[in-house]
């Protein structure tokens, strides 16, 4: 492959590595139950947050931990309102996408375009040197590294292990874990609040890694947090196509610009809006199933066509985990 | 004091309020701020002069009709996140109109009437894309909304930048100015539309009067506490949902249209201000009651208007409306669950 | 001072369009403030920054005008072309408020958009030789000929401003290094809008490493935000041996020194003095002015409304060159000089034709050799 | 196990659910546990599986007090509970389903986990396909799952709270077989039902409930009435049958064929007369609700016309069918039949086809005060509906029909209540049938169907029997049909 474009592509895997973050952040929240609406706040925030504890210790370390902690403390109000208080999931966390972004302009102003540290790729050796996959996978930041293991992690443990196992379980039927041993609304604190974390991470991946610095309501991050909760749906609740979506974001993003001269008649909006309605699609794609008109429509079609058109539905179907937003109670 | 009564919620609600402006102070304080002096400004700037509390109605207009359509949508039990995309294409088809007509020797004032209506006409068709994929495409509301959200910037950007630029430049200030007589007038020297005022007063009596004692209102509350149970009674479910969007569809449009006609006079990049953000926030907190929600509407305009003294006289980010605004929605969101957990009810 | 002598005390207001503190454009305008209040006793500046649509919803900066006025203003700055429309609406509002408008044209008499209002100033500097210089410093610097500029939203100004750093780089590379024109490759790619909005406009981040990874070894920025010189720090960082030229503001390079060539920047002071002091003494009269550098000394904050601090990381021939440039550029060198084409071959200048401020501040197209958009796709 | 139970109490609100129970099983034995609906049963069990906790009282597990705040305590003293509705996991692998919740390491033994539940089926003569999804499965064969499950935890106490509401006869037997198997090797097994006769079939001795009391320790030979009158406090007598059908027919189906996703249903032929009732028995899932939702027009036929007063319907949606006097009344009450959080009067309100724009609220609670009074409604007009108790929501519901109605469509209608809710509901609905209605019900509860309907229509993976008589219909002969025997002659 030509070596541009494989360094092109190395860069939408670190471009998209942050939105790798929180999307299997997300991910695991909603596995678990519940919806954490707050993302676009935290990843604000918490970009602030890290880059300025950054600036002041001198530490990416204590940046990046600053950027899961308020991403923990964020997702902790969620599930207190949720859980303890049985409020509406979705209400709290937009009332904090909101805040949380206020937030971060409001106490951020101060380290405006300050300059700070930031993090730089360490190429790992000999796994470097590996034809194409050396360039597109192995010349990148240690985050990058981290993600790779992230998505392979969340997927074996989901998928694979008895933790993932019960995970799994108190997203879809809370009551039937809990008569199993699973103490559930402790469990759905945790995976709240580590899916939280991981969302908060995202924040200072871009302001000590990906977009170094912190410019305030210019600062270009503005978004990003509902694109990652756009693609967590998109990816069926599963961490590798989770993965798979943000790279396809982010690579749609890196073709509308590489593509821009020499389609020099199509706005260059359209490539960088496509995933919005390819999502949508996505989503009426697996879900349009389940629509009542589709249903009887296909009633009303000859056997064979309907056999065949329902099984294609039925194969392209996702659906979320089912006590998804709805609060557990065992009295 | 029976931890059931009124006046109970009321002392919840209280706290709430205490417990916001407590935390903005934190955050001020923060920030190496006065928090009195602060809340002092933000209060001299809203109400402090005629002209202030004019230009806070100027921005109470487009908010209170963003909210006005979120009620029925609250009501219907739909989370339209989408009301911002619909403000915008209010806005923007309300500038098509205006493109159109302004040359057609139609008197100003029907130009005009004509361009707000189809204001309203774009707000409900781009909410009715997302009632279509919600209802009849199984695809959740929140998610349509957010994408057509995007679209909707997309396509703003896209039309001030190309299409609609401006001869020579195309600018972040948007499309060129409409000539003064396709102005909605205003009120002497100030900001203020009456015309606008008007509808938006019309609005809100239009939405409490529906939503409080009619059959539209009886069903559309039953499409949204249980759609099911409701469609087995005989509400045509379906159809209330898509008017439900419709509805918030043509208010959101307004909204857009008077952001074309009375603030800006052009399609700008942010033409939706943020309102319908902050619409859903107020329609939070008022328990669908369109007399409420003027009220706290006419509060936060109150707070963005203020807080435009922030940086002029203490140095500091006017986003801290922002934070007052979200974390008295929060704490009133927490309190009511606090109340719920003591009274035993669910 | 001196100039405390007759002057009452005038306080004058500033709309910033972005943060106060960006360093960058809008910083650059709040400096030249605190420079007037520094150079003319008497003055005070009160100033409401973030001034646009998305920051400060629901209000114009002609209605924010109004609150400076309540501030005790009686002088108002408009800093930015988005403000255009703005500027015109307070002037004739306040017509006897002296307004100042930077980088508009609208009380240019020979412009399309002349408005005969007595009380607009429009000034702007000549950031065409500043971008010439930074073009010039990029091909003098260039390993692989190839020169990235991150361009932000289509219009007259950033298409002018592109190809003077075009024409700067052409002349530099063709002139001192003796290459061929057709060897360079100068590719322009624009994200959308002055910054980054995730989802709407192209990530100039992932424009920066674009430009870097396709062989461009510098790129220049014509954009709000430092993701040009950001980028190529990280990619220098990773052994690249890759530049960046930053935008507005003059200290700009700080940020990454070891990868910047320099920077182009405006000071907007000694205009601002002069017309404030215009005020203060009440004779402030419309006009506008497109201010060439002091070609004295184009880095003289108190005369040189343009100029070009060089980076750390130029060169020490490549700034010898770059000096002697300057030094032809300010002895009266016209690089707006024919032949010249417009990107699609068509001509722009003629043989021998230099072009007038007309044709150069309304450049419809990018010129023949640049890479790259030139109109907003329909 | 020994398992002792002492001087528990719970509330509920002001509901007592149990009132100082005390209670004794020994290892080894089938303990039957009866009671009306609401007499408290599943509560006390839940208290036993940790799933809820007591205000007050003690647990005694052979001879020592131990403390159970949650189910995981519970396993752990190796109590498990079969719930009334399976709680498990459809969307998930019948292994998965089989794993989850066992302890041990971080990553499950799969095949040593696939063995053991194959050597159990074996055991117990089960026949589960471990890869397959639970959601495919029976309800029987999730009970199965779950049985082996716990036994595979280690269960030594086995609760089963009413393991055959939702299967068949066949699967019924198989089950018993098992428990006394188990029985046998010394486990303590819980059976709780408020069907007479599964628990005079089963256990060794049962204990009778009524509102939060235990009433009553009975020991076989059983004496019906003599539980009856525990359970009751008195004798109840089901009223005596009477055929309300007209000659005149309401409903024609003609060669209709349907399916969904998990069965099909093809050519039925059938004529509904005015004022008929027919029941619809089956195992859940055989085919009933499909088959009910047509006739609503809830569910699309493939191919066949449903007439209703000569008017073809094929094809037409519900709220046509109500137009034509139809109307479906769903079991899950508060999922899908009444709107929490509007009150009575909101309700009639809906339901009423009137025109206009504005409601004239006292007319409509004038309107709702009649219907109170009518159905016996314990609560107001302004009682919001999920704060009436079960027996009333379904009063609730059967207010809200319209008069006059051409067929009303029923599912499980005394489900969950108590005998003499179901007889007054059963006089409400016949008087319906006298005004020239028609009804068609299912019901898991066969003796309901038997004593209702006029004809009866069994169904069986999709297939549907001809209309039975009911009045020439034994119980013994429905079962044999809905497990599957006897079709031959149907076809
Ligand atoms: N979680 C709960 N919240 C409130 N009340 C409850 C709850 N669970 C049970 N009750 C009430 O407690 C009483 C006893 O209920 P329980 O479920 O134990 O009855 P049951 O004997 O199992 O009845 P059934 O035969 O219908 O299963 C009823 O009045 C019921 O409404
Ligand atoms: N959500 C609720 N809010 C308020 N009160 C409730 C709620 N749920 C139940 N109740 C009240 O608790 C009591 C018990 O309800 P439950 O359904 O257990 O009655 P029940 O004894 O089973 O009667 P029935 O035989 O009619 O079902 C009723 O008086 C009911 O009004
Ligand atoms: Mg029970
Ligand atoms: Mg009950």
């Amino acid at each position: 492959m030509n070596e541009t474009i494989l360094i092109g592509l190395a860069g939408v895997i670190a471009a998209a590595t942050p939105v790798v973050f929180a999307s299997i952040g997300e991910t695991i929240t909603e596995r678990a139950g519940v919806i954490n609406l707050s993302a676009n706040g935290t990843i604000l925030l918490t970009a602030m947050a890290g880059f300025a504890v950054a600036v002041n210790t001198g530490s990416l370390l204590l940046g990046f931990l600053t950027g899961a902690l308020i991403g923990a403390l964020v997702a902790a109000i969620v599930a207190f309102s949720s859980i303890t208080l049985k409020q509406s999931q979705v209400a709290v966390g937009f009332v904090l996408a909101l805040m949380c972004r206020d937030l971060a302009y409001f106490l951020g102003d101060p380290y405006n375009s300050v300059s700070g540290p930031f993090l730089t790729p360490t190429p790992i050796p000999l796994l470097k040197d590996i034809p194409v996959l050396g360039t597109l996978l192995f010349k990148q930041d240690i985050l990058v590294y981290l993600s790779y293991l992230l998505i392979i992690g969340a997927a074996l443990y989901m998928f694979k292990t008895r933790p993932g196992l019960i995970l799994r379980g108190i997203g879809e039927r809370p009551a039937a874990a809990f008569v199993r041993g699973a103490n559930v609304n402790r469990l759905r604190y945790l995976y709240t609040i580590l899916g939280g974390a991981m969302v908060g991470l995202a924040g200072p991946m871009y302001s000590l890694s990906y977009k170094a610095g912190w410019k305030g309501t210019i600062s270009g991050l503005d978004g990003i947090g509902w694109i990652a909760l756009a693609i967590t749906i998109f990816g069926g609740w599963s961490p590798i196509k989770a993965a798979f979506g943000s790279y396809f974001f982010v690579f749609l993003q890196w073709l509308g610009l590489v593509l821009q001269s020499s389609l020099t008649n199509i706005p260059s909006q359209v490539l960088q809006v496509a995933p919005f309605p390819l999502m949508i699609l996505a989503l009426l794609l697996v879900n349009i199933g389940n629509a009542e008109w589709v249903e009887r429509a296909l009633a009303a079609m000859p056997d064979r066509l309907r056999h065949l058109i329902s099984g294609l539905l039925r194969s392209l179907r996702s659906s979320p985990p089912a006590s998804l937003g709805v609060p557990f109670e065992n009295e | 004091m029976n931890k059931n009564s009124k006046s109970f919620e009321l002392l919840f609600r209280g706290l709430a309020i205490l417990l916001a402006v407590l935390f903005a102070s934190l955050v001020l304080l923060l920030a190496k701020a006065n928090p009195l002096e602060a809340f002092r400004y933000l209060i001299v700037g809203a109400f402090g002069t005629t002209g202030k509390i004019l230009d806070v109605l100027v921005s109470w207009v487009p908010l209170a009709l963003a909210t006005a359509g979120l009620l029925f949508t609250f009501t219907a039990g739909l989370w339209n996140i989408g009301v911002e995309g619909q403000i915008t294409l209010g806005a923007v088809f309300t500038t098509a109109a205006l493109r159109l007509l302004m040359n057609s020797g139609l008197p100003p004032g029907l130009i005009i009437f004509l361009a707000i209506l189809a204001g309203a006409l774009g707000g409900a068709l781009w909410a009715s894309l997302v009632g279509v994929l919600k209802i009849y495409g199984g695809v959740n509301e929140i998610f349509g909304g957010l994408g057509l959200n995007f679209v909707s910037v997309a396509i703003t950007i896209w039309l001030i930048f190309g299409p609609w630029k401006r001869p020579g430049t195309g600018s972040m200030s948007g499309t060129e100015p409409f000539p003064r007589e396709l102005h909605l007038p205003v009120l002497g020297n100030s900001n203020l539309s009456v015309w606008s005022l008007v509808l938006a007063v019309l609005g809100i009596v239009l939405v409490y009067i529906l939503l409080r004692n009619t059959y539209f209102g009886l069903r559309l509350r039953a499409v949204g506490k249980n759609s099911r149970a409701a469609f087995l009674l005989g509400v045509p479910t379906n159809r209330y949902a898509m008017l439900a969007f419709f509805l918030c569809g043509i208010f959101a449009g307004l909204a857009g249209a008077v952001q074309v006609t009375a603030v800006y006079y052009r399609l700008i990049p942010s033409i939706s201000s943020g309102y319908g953000f902050l619409g859903l926030l107020v329609a939070m907190l008022v328990n669908f009651n369109a007399i409420w929600a003027a009220l706290v509407a006419f509060f936060f305009a109150a707070l963005n208007i203020g807080s435009i003294q922030l940086p002029l006289m203490m140095r500091l980010d006017s986003t801290l409306s922002g934070v007052i605004q979200g974390s008295l929605v929060l704490f009133v969101l927490l309190m009511d669950g606090v109340r719920r957990r003591i009274t035993g009810k669910r | 001072g001196p100039a405390a002598a007759g002057g009452k005390e005038v306080v004058f207001g500033m709309l910033l369009v972005g943060p106060y503190n960006d360093r960058g454009w809008s910083q650059a305008h709040y400096d030249a403030g605190l420079y007037v209040q520094e150079k003319l006793p008497g003055t005070k500046m009160v100033y409401l920054d973030k001034v646009n649509g998305a920051d400060r919803p629901g209000t114009t900066p002609d209605k924010l005008a109004e609150d400076l006025l309540a501030q005790g203003a009686t002088v108002i700055v408009f800093n930015s072309d988005d403000m255009k429309d703005a500027a015109v609406a307070f002037a004739q509002k306040h017509p006897d408020i002296p307004v100042i408008h930077a980088s508009g044209d609208n009380s240019w008499k020979d412009g399309k958009d002349f408005k005969d209002l007595k009380n607009l100033y429009n000034v702007m500097g000549k950031m065409e030789y500043g971008k010439m210089i930074a073009g010039c410093a990029a091909a003098l610097t260039t390993k692989t000929g190839q020169i990235g500029y991150l361009g932000p939203l289509i219009n007259d100004e950033t298409r002018r401003l592109a190809s003077s750093a075009y024409l700067g780089a052409r002349y530099c590379w063709t002139n001192y290094l003796g290459k061929n024109p057709a060897d360079l490759k100068f590719k322009v790619t624009w994200i959308g809008f002055w910054f980054n909005i995730p989802g709407v406009t192209s990530d100039p981040t992932q424009v920066a490493d674009d430009f870097i990874n396709s062989g461009a070894d510098v790129v220049i920025s014509g954009i709000d935000t430092t993701e040009a010189l950001v980028q190529a720090n990280k990619a220098a960082a990773s052994g690249k041996k890759v530049f960046a030229i930053p935008y507005d503001y003059k200290t700009a390079c700080d940020a990454a020194p070891d990868v910047c060539l320099g920077v182009p920047y405006f000071n907007w002071g000694p205009s601002y003095v002069k017309l404030i002091k215009s005020a203060q003494e009440g004779k402030f009269a419309a006009g506008f002015e497109w201010l060439a550098p002091d070609w004295a000394d184009i880095n003289n904050p108190d005369t040189s409304a343009v100029g070009f601090v060089k980076g750390k990381a130029l060169s020490a021939d490549a700034a010898a060159t770059l000096d002697k440039f300057i030094g032809e550029l300010a002895s009266g060198l016209n690089l707006w000089k024919g032949p010249l084409n417009y990107q699609d071959g068509s001509v722009f200048l003629k043989d021998g034709e230099t072009a007038t401020d007309f044709q150069v501040w309304y450049l419809p197209l990018l010129l023949e050799g640049m890479e790259g958009q030139s109109v907003p796709a329909n | 196990m020994n398992v002792e139970l002492r001087h528990i109490h719970k509330h509920f609100g002001k509901v007592h659910a149990n009132n100082d129970i005390t209670l004794k099983i020994p290892s080894g034995s089938i303990q039957g546990i009866l009671g009306e609906n609401g007499a408290g049963k599943s509560t006390l069990m839940k208290i036993l599986s940790g799933f809820i906790q007591a205000d007050s009282g003690e647990i005694e597990l052979d001879g020592k007090i131990v403390t159970i705040t949650t189910p995981a305590d519970a396993i752990r003293y190796g109590i498990g509970m079969l719930h009334q509705d399976p709680l498990d996991f459809p969307p998930l692998k019948v292994i998965d389903n089989f794993i989850l919740g066992q302890p041990g390491g971080l990553f499950p033994r799969r095949r040593q986990a696939v063995k053991e539940f194959m050597d159990l089926c074996g055991h117990y003569g089960f026949k589960l396909n471990p890869e397959a999804y639970l959601e495919t499965l029976t309800v029987g064969e999730r009970q199965q799952l779950e049985i082996i499950r716990l036994l595979w935890l280690g269960a030594k106490v086995l609760i089963l709270d009413e393991p055959t509401t939702g299967i068949s006869a066949l699967q019924k037997e198989k089950l018993f077989e098992t428990l006394k198997v188990l029985a046998k090797e010394n486990k303590t097994i819980i059976f709780v039902s408020h069907k007479l006769e599964d628990v005079e079939g089963l256990c060794d001795r049962v204990a009778v409930f009524q509102r939060g009391k235990l009433v009553g320790e009975v020991k076989p030979p059983y004496k019906t009435e003599e539980l009856v009158q525990l359970m009751f406090g008195k004798a109840v007598s089901p009223g005596c049958r009477e055929y309300t059908g007209l000659n005149d027919i309401a409903v024609k189906l003609e060669n209709l064929s349907l399916e969904d996703a998990r069965l099909q249903i093809k050519h039925v032929n059938l004529e509904i007369r005015r004022g008929e009732v027919i029941g619809l028995a089956g195992m859940e899932g055989s085919g009933q609700r499909l088959f009910l939702r047509a006739l609503a027009g809830l569910q699309r036929p493939n191919t066949g016309r449903i007439v209703v007063d000569g008017v073809d319907m094929s094809g037409k949606n519900y709220h046509a069918f109500m137009k034509h006097g139809i109307t479906y009344v769903p079991a899950a009450r508060l999922e899908e039949g009444l709107i929490p959080g509007l009150s009575l009067m909101e309700h009639v309100v809906l339901s009423e086809e009137k025109p206009g724009f504005f409601i004239d609220t006292g007319s409509a609670t004038a309107e709702t005060n009649r219907k109170i009074d009518e159905y016996y409604i314990r609560g107001t007009a302004a009682s919001r509906v999920e704060a009436l108790s079960g027996g009333n929501q379904q009063r609730a519901l059967l207010a809200l029909l319209r008069s006059p109605l051409n067929l009303v469509l029923l599912e499980h209608p005394t489900r969950g209540l108590d005998i003499e809710s179901a007889i007054w509901i059963w006089s409400k609905l016949k008087d319906r049938c006298r005004q020239c209605t028609s009804i068609v019900f299912i019901s898991s509860d066969l003796e309901e169907i038997l004593q209702y309907s006029d004809y009866i229509l069994v169904f069986f993976g999709g297939k549907v029997s001809k209309p039975l008589e009911a009045a020439t219909t034994s119980v013994a002969r429905l079962g044999e049909l809905i497990g599957g025997k006897g079709w031959e002659e149907h076809s």
